[in-house]
């Protein structure tokens, strides 16, 4: 059962979303908490038997798929992966749980379940065809979500996102087919795994070129400045549950590809582009929590919050030591489970007047106390408050980076005090001072299905925000592995450099046991 | 004194004209019966142009199984050529035509469909193709070509609407031209080397050194612009829209896809030996037309409000992408022109199904045409399926994995990079992008919008029948499932295509 | 031992979760009472630990669990309980705890109690987290949990805009500050390879100055937004919108002296940069009289005495910036028990006189209100440096600190600022209690606190009074751990004209401000008096219009900036440019379908002309093929 | 003067050309049927010249398919024009513009 685990991860949802067809539509809701429950179990189960030891790929999977072309069913998750797969399985079942909308709930579910699929099946491809495969099919229900169930500019958004998204993972394909051209170069054998990738050492400027064809599909996803335009539009759009998933997980989609392809595959072109991708990640963070200050509509506030923190987790990645590439892959956690939450909180206020500007509300902290509070946690979550899920990731993520710029560094820290002033204005102009609408005098404080879904979040934020370990330590393990590989395989100076060997830490992390 | 004819019939190889003869023989046995007796249902046509093409198939299987272990055969004075090539088109001719002729069973009841005249022309023009792609001789090839262009024309006429006509005049006449300028540019040629046999043309060009290459280029010139019309190249495109839209969905599509293969094929054997002997300005026009076609194409796509028009445009963008393979001009470039075209009639045959059946017998009212995409609104609430099929269909034109054409694409980008082709390979990526934008407005219709009102009711599939719906599962499975069956697929045609010396 | 640590840690947890259970619900007595408990408990075992401390000379060090590990980095939740953590705890939790049962009283009839409680013990247990952490991350949590616990209880009343606007306010000051920290902490990381503040301190002298410099500018830096100093201090003003007991406890005796904990637990690295340490002092000393003037006009007691506070902070980092740790330390600790004592007077004023806190409305409330009279004078007394108060003994010693190490400037600044201390304290005195009883005619029934307020508020007044008696124990124990200079002025001559001199200097003003005050012509403010249009009042009362400043040159060009990125950046420029893009492609797509005009003709022309321009084309290629010689001849004729 | 090859083959793009003109010109059905007409009709004098010129007679041959199909391609056309006439009353080619764009 465990050998084939991550297949059945993948396509149990898809499995149970073509049932689903059949299910009557009163009991859809419960059909799909109960098949995302069930995945969720496996996903835990599959946490409960991962050895945090191992730092390569475990419970891997090889069906042959188009050998001819080097094409095959590669799948399996290592300790970069592993957290954000439960994470995507954890959000679907609290996503279903909590959903309100009522129109079409079938149709809906399904979806989600399919999107599940895709979901998972992108953290755990290990062929760069069958990632992309999940990668671009993840589009699809999620245009479906956002362009059915949105707001009136629905149908734009949903096809902005899809197309933009669409574009960039176009060019990174032509990259990915350049990889493997390369590697059949080099050994007469086509190949797209991604395992098989990392053996090969690439020249310099063809390092360059192919990081920039993965990074522009990539950065899409992020987004990443200048990149980030489809994000608002989406979640402004979105219900609340596509806004949930989409800021959740697939938005890691992209910082997880840098992960897993750009940093080990082009070691000396992560390197030579470290500046310029901090610095757009600085812009990243600064500028768009200046939008983000800007906005009248508390959903649009949470979305550009969401691409000011993606910066800080580009940040941590482009740090390339362990600190802050684990600091990034955590804060991918922390930041779907906070983002998460504030989409869900977003929602249930929307829910009750069917607006989303702030001006429309003020003083609901008298009327919606525990409403008030989970928000106040999950806000100062998102600021990075420390013994909170954020901070950790935030405070490694800029921590490893400050080795490689201590300037840049200065300036993407004050992604801490530029998300503290929009994310307290925001939180002011909602819930201080005194009620002055009328409607808003008797809203219903949140409920008990709401809060199914917000206080596991809650105790997620803090407890992993107290103690990390069990999420860092497998995540550390795997990192430690990618960026000795990295160290091993650059070429130039500069990279050897600026890239640790691991061999130091290790040894340091052995004598530290050893106390 | 002429010499006797010594010729043993052996050495003829009749063998190789049987693919052909037989819809011939098909045709005329639908003929026959019907000056028995007149009057029969179109069903009985069917079944037996089905039965035809099934033989067909069936002897195509056998010489491809022939090919594999000899290689390419010659026969009848060597007029006939049975490589790789014209094994894989003419698979996917009589293929496509399998697929075809069921959605002849239509519910309503349309007009071209009474007369057996219809089903014979149908085999006419298979034959006219198979010829097409099965020799190297420039007559053969222009005797095949009109024999199946002048039956095509008839099949849109059959259709009996005005602008099945009108559709029918404008092919018709340009298809005309295109003649002439095949046998201006046939001419050019034999003009220079005295043969009409291409591969002579080419030893005997190779042979001088290309020296008159003005008047080669001036042969290539009238060639490009014949092709250029058949595989509907901007700017000889224009007759595309306009006759797809004319004529019944169904043979819209069988027109996307047959006309095409057999012209891509013959292109292939033209126009790549002159690439190869390194002829720039070939490589360079054929490298702005490739480029020009599919992106215009999808520029006109977007605007389109007709959704039969905009899957028109579509074929043309889609002409465009495959059309690279024949610049790139490599053995993976041209096994990934025949896996795309073979995945891309299963998904556009597919979606042009799926118009067939929500086909009316008149145009809607208020409609000026039969498949706006108002027609399609909100199909998801009234029709799920259906709207499901139509939006697969949809994904897998755009290139969404894992769905069939994006196997296709992705295996022509690789080859576009393989080759050195990085440009294009990029061009050739984004333009999916564009493309996806009019695939993914009618997913925005049919799963966005609500229905239109006045539109009456559930219109998806005002036409279907059994058989045609059994056209449609075919198609969906083979889009949805192609991964599957592409190893072997892929296999088989970079097998043939290499033995076959390209 | 571990016991009482972690009892003295974990107890403010368990009363705030407790009173936290009650938050949503109506006031309960319960929820205060508990808390109060809780700290009573945190007291004793703080207590426990320092007489442990204090006799045997041990100290308490222990990990409780690893908090973050990656690659090279090794963060547990480790405490330590030292000469200098023990004697942070004790103000803490003493503070704390008369606050706390203070508190009972002050929000009895405010909605929000129970949630009033649950802030509050909440800020004493990140205040002790920060001061018992044994790392710079650890530290850094207790840091940013202050700030969060200030922000909940500044903006407590959140249906008044200007406090929630000042908890805002506070939150982001400090932010900006704890960047430069974190900045700090990730230097100590990489330049010595630990957070722990034994390793790193032990491996700081092998470092070169520039790095150790950066590293005291950058941990400085955070001290100075948590300890409101210049220009981060604007915050702790408007702090005052927060309940009294909340600036009695949070913005007087415990959070804003973090920053010079800091500088205090970090005194090996500062020893190690004296420069730096020198600005300190300045800035301690510019701080101290540029607050004092700020307090000397202004009209609202609780901001009277904020600025004091920060005053007096000024003389914290003025001492410890001098090298005097101890001083620092010791002045933190004697001023958070008469500040404390202070606020919670000023607290009962409030309360009598319905939140009103001009003084110049008040006047004679000593007849009504005498023990909180006693009390704050005691207070006053005490912070005016009066022997044989607390004041006395620490103030004075620092104004010896700065005379003994030469740094005159400084000297003569905080002596300055000792006259002007006394003039306010006393100014706001006899405002309140003395002369004409003017709350009468304003409407004011002023009653007095409830007894056990009074009675909690004891302690403190003890304290104030007795604290310089226990410096020689203090002194002998926390130099265990910090730099043991004793600062004795050299002649006994100098020691006695000093003393004395700054004594009467101090008297001095407190007789002027009496007298000034006391008088019967005072009336409340309009206005139109001379003074109140002089240059210098409006400097002082607008704060130097620092807050102006900032409001018109930070606020709102931020704000403006922001919709400006908005509005024309994100929308205009990004955005656009890629719908721009679609859009193109769009409007080819509909200029161009003209093409496709359906007609024949047209058509057919465009084959022939399609065909026309292959076939010129071609015959410039074959031209150009026939003439290839040539032609490059005439190009490089040309000099291509 | 002797007549040529050359001059043939300068006939037959002559014709063509007319037929080319023709082709774009003319805005009756049946004159574009016989423009058409012209086009592949002129190309057979070229391919009777160059097969006489080589001694070969596959360009003969290729002349008449060319004929052959000149013939069928008027039979199919004067069928379509027919039937359009019929229906309205017309051969022009401006009226047949339905669909665009």
């Amino acid at each position: 059962m465990l050998d084939h685990i991550l297949s059945i991860l993948v396509f149990f949802p898809a499995l149970a979303a073509l049932l689903g067809f059949v299910v009557h539509k009163d009991s859809m809701r419960s059909y799909g908490v109960a098949v995302a429950a069930i995945e969720f179990a496996l996903a835990l189960w599959l946490w409960f038997a991962f050895d945090n030891n191992v730092s390569g790929m475990q419970f891997m999977e090889t069906i042959a798929l188009i050998p001819t072309f080097g094409i095959n069913y590669i799948v399996g998750v290592d300790g970069i992966s592993l957290f954000i797969i439960i994470l995507a399985s954890f959000f679907t079942m609290i996503g279903i749980a909590s959903l309100t909308d009522t129109k079409d709930v079938k149709n809906m579910i399904i979806t989600l379940l399919f999107l599940q699929m895709t979901m998972v099946g992108v953290f755990v491809a290990l062929d760069a065809m069958v990632f992309y495969v999940f990668w671009e099919l993840s589009l699809v229900p999620m245009l479906y979500i956002i362009g059915a169930w949105g707001g009136p500019l629905r149908i734009y958004a949903s096809v902005k996102f899809f197309l933009y998204t669409f574009a960039g993972s176009l060019v990174m394909l032509v990259g990915m087919l350049f990889m493997a051209y390369f590697y059949y170069q080099a050994t007469g054998q086509w190949s797209f795994a991604i395992l098989d990738w990392y053996r090969l050492i690439l020249p310099e400027s063809f390092q360059l070129w192919l990081f920039v064809a993965f990074f522009i599909g990539f950065a899409i996803k992020v987004p990443m400045f200048p990149f980030h335009t489809w994000l608002p539009y989406a979640h402004g759009q979105a219900p609340t549950i596509g806004s949930v998933i989409l800021a959740a997980i697939l938005l890691k989609m992209g910082t997880y590809a840098f992960i897993r392809f750009s940093l080990p595959l082009f070691p000396d072109a992560s390197v030579f582009f470290m500046f310029p991708i901090a610095i757009l990640a600085i812009i990243m963070i600064i500028y768009t929590a200046m939008v983000a200050y800007a906005q009248k509509d508390i959903k649009q506030v949470v979305a550009y919050s969401s691409v000011s923190h993606m910066g800080v987790i580009i940040i941590g990645t482009f740090a390339l030591n362990v600190e802050g590439i684990s600091g990034s892959i955590f804060l991918m956690i922390a930041h779907g489970v906070v983002s998460g939450a504030l989409f869900l909180l977003v929602g249930v206020i929307y829910d009750r007047r069917h607006t989303k500007l702030m001006s429309e509300f003020g003083g609901l902290a008298s009327v919606m106390p525990r409403f008030a509070t989970i928000f106040g946690i999950m806000m100062m979550a998102s600021v990075g408050m420390p013994l909170t899920i954020n901070f950790v990731g935030e405070f490694l993520s800029l921590l490893g980076f400050y080795q490689q710029s201590h300037i840049l560094t200065l300036l993407a820290g004050i992604a801490i005090i530029v998300g503290a002033i929009y994310m307290l204005a925001a939180y002011k102009k909602m819930f201080f001072g005194e009620v002055t609408k009328e409607e808003n005098k008797n809203l219903p404080d949140v409920n008990k299905r709401e809060l199914i879904a917000l206080v596991p979040l809650v105790i997620i934020t803090i407890w992993l925000g107290i103690y990390p370990k069990p999420v860092l330590g497998p995540i550390n393990t795997s990192v430690e592995a990618v960026v000795q590989l990295m160290h091993e395989k650059a070429i130039t100076e500069e990279a050897k450099s600026r890239i640790p060997s691991l061999d130091i830490i290790i040894n340091k992390a052995s004598a530290k046991e050893v106390q | 004194m002429l010499s006797p004819v010594n010729v043993s019939i052996e050495s003829l190889n009749l063998m190789t004209l049987v693919p052909m003869l037989i819809p011939i023989v098909g045709a005329l046995l639908i003929l026959v019966v019907d000056m028995f007796k007149s009057e029969q249902d179109k069903s009985m046509y069917v079944m037996l142009s089905l039965l035809v093409l099934s033989i067909d198939f069936a002897f195509l299987l056998e010489s491809a199984g022939i090919f594999e272990q000899n290689g390419t055969v010659m026969g009848v004075f060597d007029v006939m050529l049975i490589d790789g090539l014209a094994i894989l088109s003419q698979f996917i001719i009589v293929g496509a035509s399998i697929l075809f002729i069921p959605l002849a069973l239509t519910k309503k009841r349309f007009h071209e469909f009474a007369y057996p005249e219809f089903f014979a022309l149908f085999l006419f023009m298979i034959a006219g193709f198979q010829f097409m792609v099965a020799t190297d001789n420039l007559i053969l090839i222009f005797v095949g070509l009109e024999t199946a262009s002048l039956a095509l024309y008839t099949l849109i006429a059959m259709h009996n609407r005005n602008k099945s006509f009108e559709a029918a005049v404008k092919y018709f006449t340009m298809g005309a031209l295109a003649a002439g300028f095949y046998s201006f540019g046939s001419m050019v040629f034999y003009a220079l080397t005295g043969s009409v046999e291409i591969n002579q043309i080419a030893s005997v060009l190779a042979a001088n050194n290309y020296a008159d290459i003005g008047f080669v280029l001036i042969a290539v010139v009238f060639m490009l612009a014949s092709f250029g019309f058949k595989l509907s190249m901007v700017p000889f495109h224009t007759w595309t829209p306009d006759v797809y839209e004319g004529s019944s969905a169904a043979l819209a599509g069988y027109m996307s896809i047959v006309p095409k293969i057999a012209a891509f094929v013959v292109a292939m054997r033209l126009f790549e030996f002159l690439i190869h002997s390194g002829v720039v300005w070939l490589e360079v026009i054929l490298y702005i037309g490739v480029v020009v076609t599919m992106t215009m194409a999808n520029i006109w796509a977007l605007v389109q409000n007709d959704v039969k028009r905009m899957l028109a445009y579509s074929s043309i963008s889609h002409a465009g992408f495959v059309m690279a393979a024949i610049l790139i001009g490599t053995t993976q470039s041209n096994s990934a022109l025949f896996l795309y075209w073979i995945l891309f009639s299963f998904t556009n045959l597919g979606s042009f199904s799926m118009l067939w059946i929500s086909r009316q017998k008149n145009l809607p009212k208020g409609q000026s045409s039969d498949h706006s995409y108002d027609k399609f609104a909100g199909l998801v609430k009234t029709s799920p399926i259906a709207a499901s099929i139509m939006a697969l269909f949809m994904l897998s034109l755009a290139g969404i994995p894992p769905f069939a054409l994006f196997w296709g694409k992705m295996y022509m980008i690789s080859s576009a990079v393989t080759g050195g082709y990085t440009v294009l390979a990029l061009i050739m990526a984004l333009n999916s992008a564009v493309a996806g934008y009019y695939y993914l407005k009618l997913i925005v219709y049919m799963f966005m919008k609500e229905p239109v009102v006045g539109l009456a009711g559930d219109v998806s599939a005002v036409n279907a029948t059994l058989s045609l719906k059994t056209i449609i599962g075919i198609a969906t499975i083979g889009t949805i499932f192609a991964f599957l069956a592409l190893n072997q697929l892929l296999e088989f045609v970079t097998v043939f295509v290499y033995n076959s010396g390209y | 031992m571990e016991l009482f640590l972690y009892t003295a840690l974990f107890a403010p947890l368990v009363g705030s979760l407790f009173a936290a259970m009650f938050g949503a619900r109506p006031k309960t007595k319960i929820a205060g009472i508990v808390p109060s408990i809780m700290l009573g408990v945190s007291l004793i075992s703080s207590t426990i630990l320092l007489v442990l401390v204090l006799t045997t000379g041990h100290t308490v060090h222990v990990e409780m669990m690893t908090w973050m590990a990656t690659g090279d980095l090794y963060i547990p939740f480790g405490f330590v309980v030292d000469q200098v953590s023990v004697t942070m705890m004790m103000v803490v939790t003493l503070v704390s705890t008369v606050v706390h049962v203070y508190a009972i009283g002050y929000m009895d009839h405010d909605a929000g109690f129970n949630r009033f409680f649950a802030w509050l013990s909440a800020f004493v247990f990140s205040m002790m987290i920060l001061v018992m952490s044994d790392n710079f991350a650890g530290l850094f949590i207790g840091w940013e949990g202050v700030g969060l616990c200030s922000w909940g209880l500044i903006g407590f009343w959140y249906k008044k805009e200007s406090a929630t606007w000042a908890a805002n306010e506070a939150f982001i000051m400090n932010r900006i500050a704890d960047l430069g920290m974190l900045i700090g902490i990730f230097l100590v990381y990489w330049n010595t390879g630990t957070l722990q503040y034994d390793g790193a301190f032990a491996a700081m002298p092998g470092l070169d100055t520039a790095t150790l410099t950066w590293i005291g500018i950058f941990l400085f830096v955070g001290a100075m937004g948590k300890s409101a100093q210049f220009p981060l201090h604007t915050w702790l003003a408007d702090a005052m919108e927060g309940p009294t007991p909340v600036s009695a406890l949070i913005h007087a005796a415990t959070m804003v002296t973090a920053g010079v904990y800091l500088v205090v637990r970090s005194n090996e690295l500062y020893a190690l940069i004296p420069n730096v340490g020198l600005f300190i002092a300045s800035l301690g000393a510019f701080v101290a009289i540029f607050a004092a003037t700020m307090a000397l006009v202004n009209r609202d007691i609780k901001r009277v005495i904020a600025y004091s506070t920060l005053s007096q902070l000024g003389y914290m980092f003025a001492a410890a910036g001098l090298g005097a740790y101890w001083v620092a330390l010791f002045h933190l600790m004697a001023h958070a028990f008469f500040k404390a004592l202070l606020f919670l007077g000023g607290g009962n004023v409030m309360h009598a006189m319905n939140d009103e806190l001009d003084p110049f409305k008040m006047g004679g409330l000593g007849k009504t209100m005498k023990g909180t009279m006693i009390l704050m004078t005691l207070a006053s007394v005490a912070l005016a440096g009066i022997f044989p108060l607390a004041g006395f003994f620490s103030k004075d010693l620092i104004l010896e600190v700065a005379f003994i190490d030469h740094h005159f400037i400084i000297y003569t600044v905080l002596l300055l600022t000792a006259g002007l201390t006394a003039f306010y304290s006393f100014r706001i005195i006899a405002l309140i209690f003395h002369g004409e009883d003017r709350h009468t005619a304003l409407g004011f029934h002023p009653h007095e606190a409830y007894k056990f307020m009074l009675w909690a508020m004891a302690p403190l007044a003890v304290l104030a009074v007795i604290a310089g008696a226990l410096k020689g124990s203090y002194f002998e124990m926390v130099t265990y751990v910090l730099p043991a200079t004793e600062y004795h002025v050299h002649s006994a001559t100098t020691y006695w004209i000093m003393t004395i001199g700054t004594q009467l200097f101090v008297i001095g003003a407190i007789y002027f401000a009496y007298k000034k005050y006391m008088s019967k012509d005072i009336k409340v403010p309009d206005g139109t008096s001379k003074m109140e249009n002089s240059f210098a009042y409006k400097l002082l009362i607008n704060q130097y219009y620092i807050p102006y400043f900032y409001e018109e040159y930070l606020v709102k060009p931020y704000r403006e900036l922001s919709t400006l990125c908005w509005t024309h950046i994100d929308q205009k420029v990004v955005d656009a440019s890629v719908d721009g893009i679609a859009k193109a492609f769009y409007a080819t797509g509909e200029n161009t379908r003209a093409m496709q005009s359906g007609n024949l003709s047209t058509m057919l022309k465009w084959m022939v002309a399609g065909t026309v321009a292959l076939l010129s084309l071609a015959v410039v290629f074959g031209l150009a093929a026939k003439y290839s010689g040539e032609i490059k001849l005439f190009l490089s004729g040309l000099g291509v | 003067m002797e007549i040529g090859l050359n001059h043939y083959l300068v006939l037959s793009t002559i014709l063509f050309a007319i037929g080319l003109v023709g082709v774009m010109r003319r805005k009756n059905l049946l004159m574009l049927f016989f423009a058409t007409e012209i086009l592949l009709n002129s190309v057979n004098i070229s391919f009777a010249a160059i097969s006489h010129y080589y001694g070969d007679l596959t360009g003969q041959m290729f002349a008449f398919f060319v004929i052959a199909i000149a013939a069928s391609e008027v039979a199919v056309g004067l069928g379509l024009l027919i039937v359009w006439h019929k229906k309205h009353n017309n051969i022009d080619l401006e009226q047949m513009s339905t669909m665009r764009g």
